[in-house]
């Protein structure tokens, strides 16, 4: 499974919709081995800037995963490079079996004779993953009957079996329960390895637990970067996302920028 | 003012919210608390009717309104502000105040008086929506759910994802709604200080199912902030 | 998922067979699988006879009032006490303006009626449709409607004009005029491209330039290109060759164009009374037509037909060309078949030749060797009040030449 | 039926099995030569209705313009049976006729060749969809645009074929085909040949289709269909995946067309347009489009109603069949297949059988 | 010269027939996402309508002018009765909305014919309509084709102006741009659906009673060229009535040129391409509708 551990590295990137800047100029770099977590209020540009990535929404600037320039190439293209990705509401084939999903995932890079025929035994890399997410048991139910969090497994799964080398987390673990927030956190460490993960994550408790590294996102731009601790000793930070409330009486001196402001 | 009784809610085959009961009392503010994900939007949308519960009834002033459509909701004096500062975003400001405006008795004096209390609006009436700052959005969002008078708000994180200095306006102006003309809120927050603040009582939502409740004020701060770190 | 799939193979299995026998069960009566040729079944008081005309899709427009023609004729000879002493019994299907439809439902009146012969089919393409189907099972079918010549099946009567008997005239008409020279519009499909093709074969042999030559597809409605280039060319006449609808869009934008009859008239072959009901006369005024028939056409017959025609179907249908072909086509299959004093195709079909009927139109007689018959053909103009006057004839009844095969010009073309 | 317990594999040969003696043993028995010979005819209408429930059905993609390929199979056939009724260096009839051309058009003149012919029915179709379904699925035009486009394409190809009558026989197309490679289709026995060879291909194809749809390649077309982007991001070209449901569907319905010529004896431009082809769909959903059997059976069931019905009712049956369409497609989205599949689900609850190749985004928050 | 720009008329005419149609499926199609093939009967009830009210208003001007605002209603009614019936349960279904209204538009092709019978009817136009009007020598313009772009104009004017300025116009464009919200800020979506159907089938209704001018008054009128008007709506792009607008005219453009210099089969053929070219080009149409909640 050891490939050249590669990174993700951004430069400039920059995506407008429709003249609202939605990222504005974001650098970012997170190294192999890496669980960075990029945290930012809603509209701070978190899942856009997974899209720039992936390739969904076009972008201005710069994205290099290890050697490959990521901007301006097709979604698929992006995906074989080992980029993978997950969704706030969990994107699976809902008609489809646990089984037959992972299969997919890991299937992109089989022979067309392969794919016309039927699937014998269970691949090696599937089982492997199946084990690992803890749905051996349940490869022959339908992914649409799965409870919410065994969904957000199955989509870490496929990361997986798809052998993405740097894995991109929406939320994963949104309206999960306690337990299920803890399992999908050793999840990701037992993942992670020399991979490279990025997680867009709301859970202020999950990221203290399981985060390497934070990036704070803020209206398009990167406000604060660095360890939990340093992030959370940032008054940026503290200002705009941790907890305003409770500095409430600060006085709000932070210039913001905004394109549309009037 | 409201009542929830029980309500099972979910999209599809998988259910958010497990049997909720939360009461909203005439002229106070209510806040749920929780995480992401505890299914506080989902409680807000059943209650606006966006959801058809599974289970459970949606009372308000003592009418069962579970099967009314939203429109019908919002006839009767529910309002509603989403979450992520919703508009339409190929409309101007103007429209997307005269819409709601429209065909309604006093509309015309509903509208300026929102705009009274977000009077930084007045000067992007003709700017398309889409174009505004989320502060701005937010801003006319709840100005377009006032405009049909209601007797009970429903408003979802409202100062979530906005700019610090707008937060403080709106923080503002939704301290100065409740209960002027017996205006009630049912306010969904992640920011405790300002909730507690703003409500009468609370409850913490916490995977579907209410936690635990008490009386509101930065007094329970210490009592929720435990209940929600669990 | 998958078991799903194959739990309900089992199943629809089950359910084609039901289907299948209740479409087995639903039919098997009455027919019978003779090899060459069925006959009809006269056995019974009755006979049936099959009449075969698009009632819906895009050609019921003008079939559905030749199967009223044809249902006036069949009523009238059972008034008078049928044929041979049986009545007859009309069994009616639907073509549905499409081809291989018109081919099924003729081998299901063959086959399983098992009539005597069937009336009907309007465009060439239905004609050529069925015409394998009625010389394979060796039946019946009667053609009402003018058409574009080079064919001659053996079991198919033509009852409308072949070419030598409407566009030549039409052009003998046009030349008699001292018209120099003509622009060509039809549908695009057979018969106005053969048709055009014997207009230009004559047009050269005779000094008539022709100027243009254009198609629009059948049902196009979009005509301001084509009158455009029509009145561009200058042309002393134009000879009209569209079908159905296109004619209304075409007339109405020729009118819009400014062209009228007067500066440049308007021969058509495919417009009788009913079409100029549905175009309007604001639109056609003064225009020509070439037909065997119209119905002012005078005489005691078509006195006879216009009254029982207006009396069943309303004053305001008119009677045209066409219905008149079909109404006259149950006559002589009923005149061929006392003369064979037999149903038998065979028998009838030898007893064709020279048969005649006083038909509204004037005076038809079979050729028994084309299967065609003797027409009179006639020019008329479009009045203001809807109907058609004739303005030339030619004389009496013309000997059909489908192959135009005594007209010198015309050697190349067959 | 719940004792009867076979394992799938068994089901499946069952399946196939009665299939077999329901279409080579019952129905020649039990049919006359007339009415087998429509039932020819309704089932190459279904063997088109197997391509279009995959492509359709699997895989999401509405082809309107079915018709499109079932005719430039049934063209290349006729085509070839022409110009062996004309013999060797001779014209078919109609050409002589209409087209009074001196020689063979080029483009004829490898039609003559059998087995140039026979591949060219199938491989035919498959270029022109592969070409147009390259430019289409590649841009990413789907759903209710890809539709309309396929419609168009019906449409333009028509007009095509009309415009050149002397090549094509326009209007009329070919027309009175007699022979069927040194056979006479004149006797009923080699019609019955014909019959027995449509309904061998069928099977053929069913079974053919059943492999794909259970294939590792079927479960991604799945995946495809309810969600191209997530399929994407697995690295996968959706546009790929559906270019090859797409082309096998039109491999399909020409191979249909080229059967339907000699069951029928002739091919025109009337089975090409926008209406035949919306034909072809409407049986496929009157059946159930995502099912194997549905579209065969809502195919043979849809054009067995339009002969029964227009038979007995000849001046109100288009009453019937819009209506049935209505009713079927707005209330019963499943088909009359998933009738079954709703007694069964009543009995014990088990999955949603019915996707939705558009299905309503449930969720709608707003974009973080 | 004159042939080139009498051409240059004849393309401007084509599109304006073309956008008359597409006009009622850039609200039905392009706004709800409904593949409305009913949509030409309803072109046909118009002009049935103006056929009708000839028989009690024999003054043909007059007639016409009466036609116009009752081919509306009568179109838009039964469009709501399809709405009410079929329709609002398929929303979720764009594509089975296509093969629901097939059936619809058999049914009502064949009523038609069992109650106007199967031949074509006529209406007599006004005198002035028939006639044309002259531009210099040889280059005259017909007072139908006139009439009929004047018709589109105002059409488009004031359905622009409606979805612009009006009350209900305002809740069509919310309704489009997001159902939730409009639902809660008030708005009865389910009604404003209906309306929008209505208007959408109306429009039908008026391009019904103009084509009385120009072509055949029958139960098949409808069928021909709906597929083009669809191609306008989806060559235009989806939820924006300009872009219909221009691609109508210069789809109409387009043909007269080609034809002029072919035929008429060739030109319908080079469009067809020309179409599958330019959504290679932009394959979501001329004029797209961008929000952050489509990416």
């Amino acid at each position: 499974m050891s490939e050249t551990a590669a990174g993700l590295r951004i430069r400039g990137l920059r995506v407008v919709f429709d003249g609202f800047v939605a990222v504005d100029g974001v650098d970012l770099d997170v190294e192999p081995g890496d669980i960075r977590f990029l945290i930012g209020p809603n509209g701070a540009g978190k899942t856009t800037l997974v899209d720039a990535v992936t390739g969904l929404v076009k972008a201005t600037g710069s994205a290099r995963f290890g050697e490959q320039e990521l901007l301006g190439r097709d979604v698929h293209r992006i995906a074989r490079l080992g980029v993978g990705r997950t969704f706030q509401t969990a994107a699976l084939f809902e008609e489809l079996t646990v089984l037959q999903n992972l299969d997919i995932a890991a299937g992109a890079g089989r022979s067309p004779w392969t794919m016309l025929r039927r699937r014998g035994a269970v691949p090696d890399d599937v089982a492997y993953a199946l084990e690992t997410i803890g749905l051996t048991d349940r490869r022959g139910v339908l992914a649409g009957t799965l409870a919410h969090g065994q969904k957000q497994w199955l989509e870490i799964g496929m990361l997986l079996v798809q052998n993405a080398r740097l894995l991109l987390l929406d939320e994963p673990v949104a309206g999960m329960s306690h337990e299920e927030r803890e399992a999908t956190g050793e999840l990701l460490g037992r993942v992670a390895g020399d991979r490279t993960v990025v997680v867009i994550e709301h859970d202020m408790d999950f990221l203290r637990r399981f985060a390497d590294t934070v990036t704070v996102l803020h209206a398009g731009k990167v406000l604060s970067e660095g360890t939990v601790a340093q992030v959370q000793a940032d008054p940026k930070v503290q200002e705009v996302y941790l907890g305003h409330a409770s500095t409430h009486d600060t006085a709000h001196d932070e210039p913001v920028a905004q394109g549309a402001e009037a | 003012m409201l009542r929830i009784e029980g309500v099972h809610a979910g999209y599809g085959r998988s259910t958010v919210l497990h049997g909720v009961d939360v009461t909203v009392d005439d002229g106070k503010v209510t806040a749920v608390l929780g995480h992401n994900g505890a299914g506080k939007s989902t409680l807000l949308r059943a209650a606006i009717g966006l959801l058809r519960p599974k289970q459970g009834m949606v009372l308000f002033g003592g009418e069962d309104v579970t099967k009314l459509a939203p429109h019908v909701r919002v006839a009767r004096g529910m309002a509603y502000v989403p979450q992520g500062q919703q508009c339409f975003p190929h409309l101007t400001t103007a429209e997307n105040l005269q819409l709601v405006a429209d065909g309604r008795r006093g509309g015309r004096q509903a509208l300026a008086s929102a705009l009274d209390l977000f009077p930084a609006l007045n000067g992007l009436m003709r700017r398309r929506a889409g174009l505004l700052s989320g502060g701005q959005r937010q801003q006319l969002a709840i100005a377009r759910a006032l405009i049909t008078r209601p007797k009970l708000l429903l408003l979802d994180e409202p100062t979530e994802g906005i700019q610090p200095n707008v937060v403080a306006e709106i923080e503002q102006a939704v301290l100065s709604l409740a209960g002027v003309d017996g205006l009630s809120v049912l306010l969904v927050e992640q920011h405790l200080g300002f909730a507690l603040r703003a409500a009468h009582r609370y409850h913490v939502l916490e995977s579907g199912r209410v936690t635990s409740s008490g009386a509101g004020g930065t007094g329970a701060e210490p009592a929720v902030r435990a209940a929600l770190t669990v | 998922m998958l078991r799903f799939h194959r739990r309900r193979l089992a199943a629809c299995s089950v359910a084609l067979a039901a289907a299948l026998a209740v479409s087995a069960c639903g039919s098997k009566t009455g027919e019978s699988d003779t090899t060459g040729g069925v006959t009809a079944d006269t056995s019974g008081d009755t006979v049936k006879v099959g009449l075969l005309n698009s009632l819906s899709g895009t050609m019921a427009i003008s079939e559905v009032t030749v199967r009223d023609a044809i249902m006036l004729a069949v009523e009238e000879i059972n008034a008078a006490g049928g044929v041979l002493g049986k009545k007859l019994a009309p069994v009616g299907e639907d073509g549905a303006s499409d081809w291989p439809t018109f081919a099924e439902k003729a081998e299901k009146l063959i086959k399983v009626d098992r009539v005597a012969a069937v009336f009907g089919c309007w465009t060439s393409a239905s004609r050529k449709a069925v015409k394998p189907v009625f010389e394979e099972n060796k039946a019946l079918l009667f053609y009402p409607v003018q058409y574009e010549g080079l064919e001659q099946s053996p079991y198919i009567f033509y009852t409308g004009a072949t070419t030598n008997q409407q566009i030549v005239p039409g052009l003998d008409y046009l030349k008699a005029q001292g018209k120099k020279s003509v622009y060509l519009v039809g549908s695009d499909y057979v018969f106005p491209r053969t048709a055009n093709k014997i207009i230009k074969a004559y047009a050269e042999a005779n000094g008539l330039k022709v100027l243009g030559e254009d198609y629009a597809p059948l049902g196009s409605t979009e005509f301001g290109t084509i009158v455009n280039k029509v009145k561009a060319s200058k042309a002393e006449a134009v000879f009209n060759t569209l079908n159905g609808d296109s004619n209304v869009a075409f007339f109405k934008e020729y009118k819009s164009a400014g062209l009228t009859a007067a500066s440049m008239p308007v021969v058509s072959v495919s417009i009788a009374e009913e079409e100029v009901k549905s175009i309007g006369t604001q639109y056609l005024s003064g225009q020509l037509t070439a037909w065997n028939y119209y119905q002012t056409t005078t005489g005691a017959a078509n006195d006879k037909f216009v009254k029982a025609y207006k009396a069943k179907f309303g004053a305001d249908k008119p009677t045209s060309d066409p219905m008149e072909a079909a109404y006259v086509s149950v006559y002589l299959w009923k005149a061929m078949v006392e003369k064979a004093g037999s149903f038998d195709v065979e028998k009838v079909k030898g007893a064709s030749n020279g048969v005649t009927f006083e038909a509204p139109e004037g005076l038809v007689t079979i050729d028994g060797a084309t299967q065609h018959i003797h027409k009179t053909a006639r020019i008329g103009k479009i009045g203001d009040d809807g109907l058609i006057t004739e303005v030339w004839n030619s004389g009496g009844p013309v000997k059909p030449d489908p192959y135009l095969k005594g007209y010198p010009w015309a050697t190349g073309l067959s | 039926m719940n004792g009867l317990k076979l394992n799938p594999r068994a089901r499946a040969w069952l399946g196939f099995g009665l299939g077999a003696v329901v279409l080579f043993a019952a129905a020649p028995a039990l049919l006359t030569d007339f009415r087998l010979s429509l039932l020819a005819k309704y089932l190459c209408f279904a063997i088109v209705a197997v391509g279009i429930g995959l492509a359709w059905g699997r895989g999401g993609l509405l082809t309107l313009g079915q018709g499109v390929f079932f005719g430039l199979g049934g063209y290349a056939m006729a085509m070839h049976l022409k110009l062996a009724d004309a013999g060797e260096g001779n014209m078919p009839d109609f050409m002589e006729l209409y087209g009074q051309l001196d020689e063979l058009p080029a483009w004829w003149a490898p039609f003559a060749n059998p087995v140039f012919a026979l591949a060219a029915t199938v491989l035919l179709p498959m270029l022109v969809a592969f070409g147009l379904g390259s430019l289409v699925f590649r841009r990413r035009v789907r759903g209710a645009y890809f539709a309309i486009l396929s419609q168009a394409l019906a449409a333009a190809m028509v007009i095509l074929l009309i415009g050149q009558q002397g090549t094509t026989g326009g209007t009329n197309g070919l027309t009175d085909i007699e022979g069927f490679f040194g056979y006479d289709l004149d006797d009923p026995v080699n019609q019955r040949m014909v019959y027995f060879i449509i309904a061998g291909v069928l099977l053929a194809l069913l079974a053919l289709t059943r492999q794909l749809m259970h294939s590792r390649y079927g479960e991604l077309l799945v995946a495809v269909r309810d969600s191209e982007n997530r399929v994407r991001f697995l690295g996968y070209n959706p546009a790929n995946v559906k270019l090859v449901a797409y082309v096998v569907a039109a491999g399909m319905a020409g191979l249909a067309g080229a059967l339907f010529v000699p069951a029928v004896g002739i091919i025109s431009p009337a089975l090409i347009g926008i209406v035949p082809s919306i034909e072809f769909v409407i049986g496929v959903a009157v059946g159930g489009r995502a099912a194997l059997l549905g579209p065969v059976l809502g195919a043979v069931a849809v054009a067995w109603a339009k002969t029964a019905l227009s038979e007995r009712f000849p001046g109100t049956w288009t009453y019937l069949q819009g209506a049935m369409f209505v009713l079927v497609v707005a209330f019963l989205p499943g088909g009359l297949a998933s009738l079954w599949g709703m007694v069964k689900r009543r009995r014990e609850t088990a999955a949603p059988l019915v996707p939705q190749a558009d299905a309503p985004v449930l969720v709608k928050e707003a974009a973080a | 010269m004159t042939v080139i720009l009498g051409q240059l008329f004849t393309g401007v005419s084509i599109g304006a027939v073309l956008l008359l149609i597409a006009l009622g499926l850039a609200l039905t199609f392009g706004q709800m996402n409904v593949i409305n093939m009913a949509h030409g009967e309803f072109i046909m009830a118009g002009a049935y309508t103006t056929y009708v009210l000839q028989q009690t208003i024999t003054d043909a001007g007059l007639s016409l002018l009466v036609a116009l605002p009752i081919a509306f209603a009568v179109a838009g009614a039964m469009g709501v009765l399809l709405e009410w019936a079929l329709i609002r349960r398929l929303y979720t279904r764009p594509l089975d909305t296509l093969l629901v209204t097939w059936g619809v538009s058999l049914m009502l092709q064949q009523l038609a014919r069992d109650i106007f019978g199967a031949p074509n009817v006529q209406t007599k136009a006004p005198d002035i309509l028939t006639e044309s009007t002259s531009l210099g020598t040889d280059l005259s313009i017909a007072n139908s084709r006139l009439f009929i772009l004047g018709l589109v104009v105002l059409a488009v004017a004031a359905l622009t102006a409606a979805l612009k300025f009006t009350p209900l116009g305002r809740r069509i464009r919310a309704v489009v741009q997001n159902r939730d919200l409009a639902a809660v800020s008030g708005i009865p979506t389910a009604r404003v659906d209906r309306l929008t159907f209505f208007i959408g089938s109306s429009l039908a209704g008026v391009a019904g009673v103009a084509l009385t001018l120009l072509g055949p008054i029958g139960p098949t009128m409808g069928t021909n060229i709906i597929i083009d008007a669809f191609l306008v709506v989806v060559v235009g792009g989806i939820g924006q009535l300009k872009g219909s607008v221009i691609v109508a005219f210069v789809l109409g453009m387009l043909q007269a040129m080609v034809e002029y210099l072919t035929t008429l089969s060739v030109a319908k053929v080079i469009v067809f391409i020309a179409i599958v070219a330019f959504l290679q080009w932009r394959p979501q149409g001329l004029f797209t509708l961008r929000t952050r909640s489509l990416a």
